[in-house]
């Protein structure tokens, strides 16, 4: 048998009546990038967290350099140096990034006195790796990109042989994934070992050595990536042919639905975080800004969306202009807003899906009557755009919490497009789910666009702003730099901006 | 006004401040731990009033304060085991687990004091810690009174906060009871046991609360009453938010909450106010409410998992 | 409703309500442990106690009028707890509602009777309601703790009541710190005499229905739901998060507020220091035991009005002391939550 | 020490007519509530506000059923209420259906309870403490009030004449508590016009700390003798007394042993003394009340008091000679130690 480092065998892991992993085998050779390829629900993160000791499987087997292991716990596998960046940070916000490093590392009663040398120790080892994070720093006060380098910079400190990085580019900008993916690169060429989840295909072909792809719990092949093509992948992964590319039609825009003029947000901290801001956005039209992320982009929705307090001239929706109270209740008067966070923002978990649907309209008719939640009806209209958006769901009284994140975003995105939006506020859209949906959200988008809506998408993805826009607008620190075509000969001009430099300059 | 007694009765407000501070110190220091391990803990009252019993009654037969406080701290521990096997192991809600602690804390004590003491026709009373002078610095005035002429359970205060303060803090078990109640699954994936510091979160609490509790009998009345922990409990439940979840924090805030107290006290000895008692009484209770306010502009976060349950 | 659903609907309804009583064995077969270990005939004790709930139809009214101030007030929490809010203060909200209506039943005592009923209802409603919006706009203006600022209006209101009671609204100077009597014409008709059951409980049970169809059927009780669940995503579907604290605790404490009116206008007559014995404590585990559910509420204040009821003849003639009833309410409540059917359902904060 | 004030025992307590009338014809009417089977026994029940152990108020009442029962053979029960009106109605209702024909309401507060309940149950007595209840339209309601300003009244000469000033601790402010604070008062003020008194309560029973804290407030503004009427509370004022090295006053018992140097004085409430009498009247079933009871210092054997020979600052000889004639004009009535 070949060298590997790890072999998991015949995997077995149950939730309750949700069978994630049905006996799925793997093997990581030593030194490589193995990506993870799999749609949302697949069992790619269970079976990685089984890996690192955060759940016992039911049954099978784990080989970890030649020997049979059981990891009772995380403890477990930072002891054997297996390392792992979770989908969702793991860091305690409130304590710094040295703190956060030596968590749990050493036994209760010690003091804490070499505090300085261990933040020596991690600053060293950040220059050594150019992660440029500073170990005094609060994690709060961090970018996310900046997390996810304390991150990495804690398993590396452990001394990780083995390095597991679920999703870790969802969260990130091109450049940043950019930097990720050449660093992993480094890592695995120094002989780490790289275990790699991803949606995006376009990293999987760049940078892993061989692919797995995981479908409905169970491994259904792995393929030297020199040996491959995105579309083969894709097509194994949702056992279908997927569209790589969007069919956009052309069209022409209408009149100003929406525009803002002079807008003004502070972030949590009091600080200004959009300046003197002003857009207009017309019928069948998708505007995109673009922009390196905590460029001000989530207070621009925020302030849209009538959640924070903002300065404006003048905000008109549909002729109408607005005052800060009219933004709180934009969404009565023909806005549509799907949030970055689907979990935090968008859903109320422990509710069930047909709950979540009538989240904005559940006080109308025929929803509600005399006050009265028509059950009957909401029950009726949920199986009606669960069947329209092709959402995965047994039942819609289940609790959404069940669902897959590809599902809850298409709950999401099939409440507030069936408000038939003038105009829609897009913040992130396929942030974190798999192709399939991704394509059929964006599919969503457009058909919305076609059918007269005014969209303002805001993203990270370079890609998907082009895939999706009419116009581009790019946002560095708060202010709009300039518009572009979404010609992709532009896109370095584009990349210019992001990094702050004007058209005029650029 | 003559100068004199405007320094006695500033003096005498604040030798006790920090007396009626104590108890309360004791109870919400341990709940900044319990509260910062994500477990909220309103049984707090009931815990104290085990402590005083238990403290009470061993301090009272064997004639030995010290095995009375070991008593106080026992019974402490098996509260906070019996708390934790519900609230982390069972996974219950906290609330209703509290809630239910102060009835039986009230109930176990009452049922336990009248079998064994109340008909007993005992004197009840023992010998509690005394106040005693530190050399030199009682001397000195105003401050000698005031810092130095305390009982030692009273001084112990001031080893304790800076105690709390340096485990949670600056060792390794602090930042560990820190994270299970800021993100108990980032702690998780590091290989801290959650479940397990969140024991030692609420032992720790459940233990300085029955010290607390103990206090009252052991070191400022000599004798254990029914109720004898009067709503004490819940005001270091004030004190840990008002204190926004650190030991000084909750110290500040229980001297402010004994300032009020002593001063409503002398208050109303002095007489010469007009203002119904009833509204002095009210007076600590009302200013914890305005320098909530106050404060609460800091906006200081409580713990992202209190009062979750762990998976 | 199709037969399924509503067979589930049942079965869950069911299992919340059972399991209290499942659970009342277990904690008296602990509280017999207690009883032995201090020396007493458990089985005396029980009788006794049983006797005392259960012997005949007068024994029964009492423990229904016992359970009433319970069920309105845990009614009442279980709204506010469904909204996540940590109301520790029914028992501030039931001294305001009684003040309030005491001082509707004196003061306008003169207006007839099917006026001034339901205005000393109202007002003592009112009274609770604003006392716990009280704590709602603390909360809301300057994010303070409702933990913290109930817990300390408690105080503030029993002894604002005790200022009132030894002062301005004294019967006479210098006898026992009463009010006078409300007019007559303000006390609550009682429907089965010679028993004191009074129309009190049937409001009682009343609001306990209406409050559950509030919660579970109706726009606004989706709001409370979904702003105690999330509060952001609340704010992001154009829910005022804000407004619904204040209603939730408006609510809270106007049952609070009403049990305390119900128990002057139907039991005590007018105000004392001490009117309540610790109602607003209680009825936290009442709410608390049925998972906040306002139907289950009527049961577990049932129970807990029994245990209490039941308690006093049992210290007559079994000699137990009455205190014993706390720490075998105490250990229902652990028992019920041992049984592991409630579990909590609030969303893990952290994903 | 003997009692200083043993006035020759009068056994006037009961204004009754004397026992003398045949005990043949009972109560006015004769209603056949069939109870034919449990008449044998005599039974005694008691609701207290409290627990009966609190060394003050509520044990006093405890003890006086204990009376009953060596003395009388009677068959003693009490009820601790919950502090809610609600309660009381049918304590008295489950003791009065059970066959006790003495119940003692131990508090004013019982006196709302005891008038609705009294018409139904016509052969029981409900007696009321703390109260001056009397209605002739309901006479099995019977006050009984134990008048704590008789003593305090002389407490507050002692201390005006001995000391510097005084401070008064309470529990909470009901006429028990209020009326011993008057008198202490007025007694003060008739020794010296100008001695400093003040009074504090504590809003509640239970919280010693408290009450010794409010003790030692006193003692920091400059007064020397401390007055606990706080039930369990108290005892933080005798500890306060104890700890401070000042002086104070005890009441309801001999809690001498609890500041045995600072305690002057000891006021002594036998109450079973009083009720003794009263029960054995409504055992023979010759009861037949014309008016509410006031127990005072003229009552020796109910009310009286001690004074402790061994405190650090004894009441000296002459004083207690004052007290005396002070005692002589309380009884006669010469003295209104309630006077306002
Ligand atoms: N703790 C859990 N309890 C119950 N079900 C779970 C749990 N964790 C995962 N699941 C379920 O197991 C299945 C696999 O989940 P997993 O998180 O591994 O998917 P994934 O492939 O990582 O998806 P994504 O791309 O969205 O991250 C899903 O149906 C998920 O809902
Ligand atoms: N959930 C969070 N926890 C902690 N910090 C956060 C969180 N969300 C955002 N931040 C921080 O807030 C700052 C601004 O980020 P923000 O997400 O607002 O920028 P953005 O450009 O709008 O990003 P994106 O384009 O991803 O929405 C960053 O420093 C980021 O780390
Ligand atoms: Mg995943
Ligand atoms: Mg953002």
């Amino acid at each position: 048998m070949k060298d590997c480092i790890v072999r998991m065998e015949n995997i077995v892991k149950s939730f309750g009546s949700v069978r994630a992993s049905r006996g799925v085998n793997l093997e990581v050779c030593p030194g490589e990038i193995h990506c993870l390829l799999g749609e949302n629900g697949a069992g790619k993160t269970v079976l990685m967290s089984i890996l690192y000791g955060l759940y016992q499987p039911d049954s099978g087997d784990i080989y970890y350099k030649n020997k049979k292991i059981t990891i009772g716990s995380p403890k477990d596998a930072i002891n054997l140096r297996i390392g792992m960046v979770h989908q969702h940070f793991m860091l305690v916000p409130t304590l710094t990034v040295a703190e956060n490093i030596v968590l749990g590392q050493y036994p209760a009663w010690k003091v804490l006195s070499d505090m300085p040398a261990i933040q020596e120790k991690i600053y060293q080892l950040s220059k050594e790796f150019d992660l440029n994070v500073h170990p005094e720093a609060l994690v709060q006060d961090l970018s996310v990109g900046e997390q996810q380098r304390v991150e990495i910079l804690k398993a590396l400190y452990h001394g990780a042989d083995l390095l597991v990085l679920d999703e870790p580019t969802a969260v990130l900008t091109p450049q940043e994934s950019e930097h990720l993916l050449s660093f992993l690169r480094e890592l695995a060429d120094k002989g780490l070992t790289i275990l790699f989840i991803t949606h995006k295909l376009e990293e999987v072909m760049q940078v892993s050595d061989r692919v797995t792809i995981l479908r409905d719990g169970k491994a259904i092949a792995t393929v030297n990536t020199s040996e491959t093509n995105p579309r083969e992948l894709a097509r194994m992964m949702v056992g279908r042919d997927v569209l790589m590319e969007l069919m956009k039609k052309e069209g022409e825009s209408g009149e100003v639905i929406f525009s803002v003029r002079n807008l003004n947000v502070k972030d949590e901290k009091g600080l200004p975080a959009v300046k003197n801001l002003s857009l207009e956005v017309r019928e069948r039209e998708v505007v995109g800004i673009a922009g390196v992320s905590g460029n001000g982009q989530t207070e621009l929705a925020l302030a849209l969306a009538g959640l924070v307090e903002s300065q404006f001239d003048e905000i008109i929706l549909n002729k109408h202009s607005l005052t800060q109270k009219d933004l709180s209740r934009l969404n009565h008067l023909g806005m549509a807003h799907i949030p970055e966070d689907r979990q935090k923002m968008g859903l109320i978990l422990p509710f069930s899906v047909s709950e979540n649907f009538i989240a904005e309209t559940y006080r109308n008719e025929p929803f509600s009557k005399k006050g009265f939640l028509q059950f009957r009806t909401i029950k009726d209209y949920s199986n009606m755009l669960v069947k329209k958006f092709s959402i995965r769901v047994g039942d819609v009284d289940e609790a959404i919490a069940n669902l897959s994140g590809g599902n809850q975003q298409k709950v999401v995105v099939a409440r507030e497009l069936d408000r038939r939006p003038k105009f829609l506020l897009v913040n992130q859209p396929t942030r974190g789910i798999d192709i399939g949906a991704t394509e059929f959200v964006r599919q969503q988008i457009l058909a919305e666009r076609d059918a007269g809506s005014a969209i303002l998408l805001i993203s990270t993805d370079l890609e998907e702003i082009f895939a999706l826009s009419d116009r581009i607008l790019v946002m560095y620190e708060g202010r709009i730099m300039g518009e572009v075509p979404p010609d992709h000969n532009r896109v370095e001009e584009i990349g210019l901006m992001m990094a702050g430099k004007t058209e005029a300059t650029a | 006004m003559d100068l004199l007694p405007g320094i006695l009765f500033l003096q005498s407000i604040l030798a006790a401040t920090w007396r009626m501070a104590t108890p309360i110190l004791y109870a919400a220091v341990g709940e900044v731990f319990t509260e910062r391990s994500g477990v909220l803990n309103i049984g707090l009252e009931g815990v104290m009033l085990i402590g005083a019993f238990a403290g009470y009654s061993v301090a009272f037969e064997s004639g030995n304060l010290v095995l009375g406080l070991l008593a106080a701290i026992l019974s402490g521990i098996l509260s906070g085991l019996i708390f934790a096997l519900f609230t982390v192991t069972i996974k219950a809600n906290q609330i209703v687990v509290g809630a239910a602690f102060n009835m039986i804390g009230a109930g176990i004590t009452g049922v336990l004091y009248r079998v064994f003491y109340a008909e007993s026709g005992k004197v009840l009373s023992l010998k509690t810690f005394q106040p005693f002078q530190i050399p030199f610095l009682g001397d000195i005035p105003f401050l000698g009174e005031v810092l130095f002429n305390q009982n030692i359970m009273v001084y112990a205060t001031l080893l304790v906060v800076p105690l709390a303060s340096f485990i949670l803090y600056k060792t390794a078990f602090g930042l560990s009871i820190q994270a299970v109640g800021e993100h108990p699954k980032a702690a998780d994936t590091v290989g801290i046991n959650v479940p397990r510091m969140r024991y030692f979160g609420i032992l720790i609490g459940t233990t300085m609360a029955s010290i607390g509790g103990a206090f009252l009998v052991l070191a400022y009345a000599d004798q254990f009453v029914e109720g004898i922990v009067t709503g004490r409990g819940f005001i270091a439940l004030a004190v840990v938010v008002f204190g926004s979840w650190s030991p000084w924090g909750a110290m500040g805030a229980s001297l402010l909450f004994g300032v009020f107290y002593a001063l409503q006290l002398r208050i109303q000895a002095m007489g010469s106010v007009l203002i119904p008692y009833q509204f002095l009484q009210a007076l600590p209770y009302v200013v914890t409410i305005i320098f909530l306010i106050g404060l609460t502009k800091r906006r200081v976060q409580s713990p992202k998992a209190l009062g979750v349950p762990y998976k | 409703m199709d037969w399924a659903n509503l067979r589930t609907r049942l079965t869950k309804m069911l299992r919340s309500v059972w399991s209290p009583f499942a659970a009342i064995p277990i904690a008296l077969l602990l509280g017999a442990l207690v009883l032995l270990a201090a020396g007493y005939n458990p089985i005396t004790a029980y009788e006794a106690m049983w006797q005392g709930a259960f012997k005949d139809r007068t024994a029964f009214t009492e423990v229904l009028i016992k359970a009433t101030p319970l069920m309105f007030i845990g009614v009442g929490l279980a709204v506010a707890f469904k909204c996540s809010i940590w109301n520790i203060g029914a028992e501030g909200q039931f001294y305001a509602g009684a003040v309030m209506a005491t001082v509707t039943g004196i003061y306008l005592g003169d207006l007839p009777r099917l006026i001034l009923i339901p205005l000393v209802l109202i007002m003592g409603t009112a009274g609770g309601a604003l006392w716990g919006m009280l704590a709602a706009y603390l909360k809301n203006r300057f994010g303070a703790s409702e933990v913290v600022t109930t817990i300390m209006l408690n105080y503030v209101a029993i002894y604002i009541t005790g200022y009132l009671v030894t002062g301005p609204m004294i019967e006479t100077k210098g006898l026992f710190p009463q009010t006078p009597k409300i007019s007559e014409a303000a006390w609550l008709p009682r429907f089965l005499p010679p028993t004191r059951l009074h129309i009190g409980f049937i409001i009682a049970v009343l609001v306990a229905v209406l409050l559950y169809i509030l919660i579970f059927k109706t726009s606004i009780g989706y709001t409370i739901r979904a702003v105690g669940i999330n509060p952001i995503a609340a704010r992001y579907a154009g829910i005022n998060v804000k407004r619904n604290i204040l209603l939730a605790m408006g609510i809270s404490g106007g049952a609070a507020g009403l049990a305390g009116a119900v128990e002057v206008s139907a039991i005590s007559y007018r105000l004392y220091q001490l009117i309540s014995p610790g109602f607003g404590f209680d009825g936290i585990a009442v709410a608390l035991l049925v998972n906040n559910n306002p139907l289950g509420v009527i049961f577990s204040s049932f129970l807990f009005g029994a245990l209490r009821s039941g308690a006093e003849v049992m210290m007559m003639t079994a000699k137990v002391p009455s205190v014993l009833v706390s720490l075998i309410q105490g250990f229902v409540i652990l028992s019920v939550v041992a049984f592991g059917v409630y579990r909590v359902t609030t969303v893990e904060k952290e994903e | 020490a003997p009692a200083a004030t043993q006035a020759p025992a009068a056994a006037e307590p009961t204004k009754a007519p004397a026992a003398a009338e045949p005990t043949k014809a009972p109560a006015a009417a004769e209603p056949t509530k069939a109870e034919a089977p449990k008449e044998t026994a005599f039974k005694a029940g008691l609701l207290a506000p409290g627990p009966v152990n609190d060394g003050g108020w509520n044990q006093t009442a405890y003890e006086a059923l204990k009376k009953m029962e060596a003395d009388l053979g009677a068959e003693i029960s009490y009820v601790e209420t919950e502090q809610s009106p609600a309660a009381f109605e049918k304590a008295f209702r489950d003791f009065a259906s059970q066959g006790y024909t003495f119940i003692l309401g131990h508090g004013n507060e019982y006196t709302d309870a005891a008038l609705t309940v009294a018409p139904e149950y016509p052969n029981t007595f409900f007696f009321l403490s703390s109260s001056r209840q009397w209605d002739p339209k309901v006479p099995n309601v019977v006050g009984l009030n134990s008048d704590s300003s008789q003593p305090c009244y002389v407490f507050g000469y002692i201390a005006a004449k001995m000391g510097k000033g005084a401070g008064l601790i309470g529990g909470m402010e009901i006429p028990p508590i209020s009326e011993s604070f008057t008198g202490f008062i007025n007694g003060a003020k008739a020794a010296d016009p100008n001695f400093p008194v003040k009074e504090t309560y504590l809003g509640n029973w239970t919280d010693t700390a408290a009450a010794k804290e409010a003790g030692i407030s006193y003692v920091d503004g400059g007064a020397d003798f401390l007055l606990g009427n706080a039930d369990f509370a108290t005892n933080g004022v005798f500890q306060a007394m104890a700890e401070k090295n000042v002086n104070g006053f005890s009441l309801f018992g001999d809690n001498t042993d609890k500041a045995p140097k600072s305690i002057v004085a000891n006021y002594i409430l036998d109450y079973g003394e009083g009720l003794v009498e009263l029960a054995a009247q409504v055992k023979a079933g010759t009861f037949k009340p014309t008016s509410n009871y006031e127990f005072g210092l003229k009552d020796s054997k109910v009310i009286w008091f001690t004074y402790n020979d061994n405190a650090a600052n004894p009441v000296p000889a002459d004083l207690r000679k004052e007290v005396e004639d002070l005692v002589k004009k309380i009884e006669s009535g010469e003295i209104n130690t309630l006077a306002k």
